[in-house]
């Protein structure tokens, strides 16, 4: 188990009602954790349409969950 | 200094220019993306940015590094609001300086195509109708926005 | 009011921008020209440019005209000095607002093409090596300047 | 015979000495007008590298000259 925070921007903050939390999870990489959060708070963005990262930086999906880590689901941007 | 800078307050221009300002320049384009008063035809009243700042911040000035090494510019820098926005504030400023136009032109063009493609930045649009969202484009085009 | 003027002494660009906000702007793109120091690999020192004013104000204006035309833009304006310049100093000044920022590119972009190739402005550089002339260029092309 | 002001600007009025002159001339057009300025004062720039205008607007080589008329001979800009 790892003990991680996820961060929630946009729509995604809206549905989980939280703009973070920090819980345990078992997920053997990021797109697994997204799922689960998926599932929770029943986001409608599938992990195609949105990016990963860990401790400010961009990572891939396939990246194992490290304990301690700070993991934000970037959904479409729309800067500008 | 870094050349890429998340805002959560209005903004002046100038100092942003003239830091820009530099012997060898002969060029100098700026790109300003202000709130217009609709979006795909419908009113807007107003809108609000958020933004990951630590990794907006980070990947802007990733991007502004890349275009003085893709255009041979001499400078560049940006700067993007953050928070409630009204009809006609500035949202975003992006400014280039270069020996030749051509260099200044395409480096500014470039920035602001990436800043919207690749920046953790999320609008949040209330319309006239009392509807209101995030826009989460499937795709950024460059005709998508201002 | 016109949109294109030639100004005899350093001019103020806040106005100029101010002039070109619009509720309905999304975009607008500016370019300025800037006096460098050097000039086809020649030391510049300084310059002078000086119009046949009458005309250069009428084709300017002329040229913001098709530029509104041709772009769909919401509103340009240019300012172009004469007299004597020195490396820093702003030498022209071109503004575009628009819907969308593709347009106020193009449009910004076409103006100063415009101007340089077909306004009656004469450009006068003085070298480090003590030489001067008038530059008269054979075609302008996009990066004979800035 | 027609009385003609010529306006000359940056390497034209340098080699005329003047940025102005006032004439009579019995040149048929505005290219042979120039032709005459040009054997006068010695300008380097042949007509087919110069605009010519009238009274503040542009005009053909092949007009007339006018009576009166202002005639600016216009050499290759370099504005911007």
């Amino acid at each position: 188990m790892a003990k991680v925070t996820l961060l929630y921007f946009a729509s995604l903050r809206d549905a989980a009602g939280a703009s973070s939390e920090t819980l345990e999870t078992a997920a053997p990489d990021l797109s697994a954790l997204y799922g689960e959060a998926r599932s929770r708070h029943g986001f409608a963005l599938p992990v195609e349409r949105l990016r990963v990262a860990v401790d400010g930086a961009f990572a891939r999906w396939e990246d194992a969950v490290r304990d301690g880590a700070e993991i934000a689901f970037i959904p479409p941007v729309s800067g500008g | 200094m870094s050349r890429f800078r998340i805002a959560d307050q209005p903004f002046d221009i100038a100092p942003l220019r003239a830091r820009l300002l530099h012997e060898r320049a002969g060029a100098f384009a700026a790109f300003e993306g202000w709130v217009r008063d609709h979006n795909e035809g419908r009113p807007v009243h107003g809108l609000r940015y958020e933004a990951y700042v630590e990794l907006a911040e980070a990947e802007g000035e990733r991007i502004l590094g890349e275009a003085l090494e893709k255009f041979g510019i001499l400078d560049a820098c940006a700067v993007h609001r953050v928070g409630d926005l009204a009809i006609g504030d500035l949202a975003v400023w992006v400014g280039a300086s270069a020996a030749h136009r051509d260099a200044a032109f395409d480096a500014c063009r470039w920035i602001i195509d990436e800043v919207k493609a690749r920046v953790p930045i999320w609008k949040h649009e209330r319309y006239a109708d009392g509807h209101a969202g995030w826009l989460h484009p499937r795709q950024t085009t460059p005709s998508d926005a201002g």
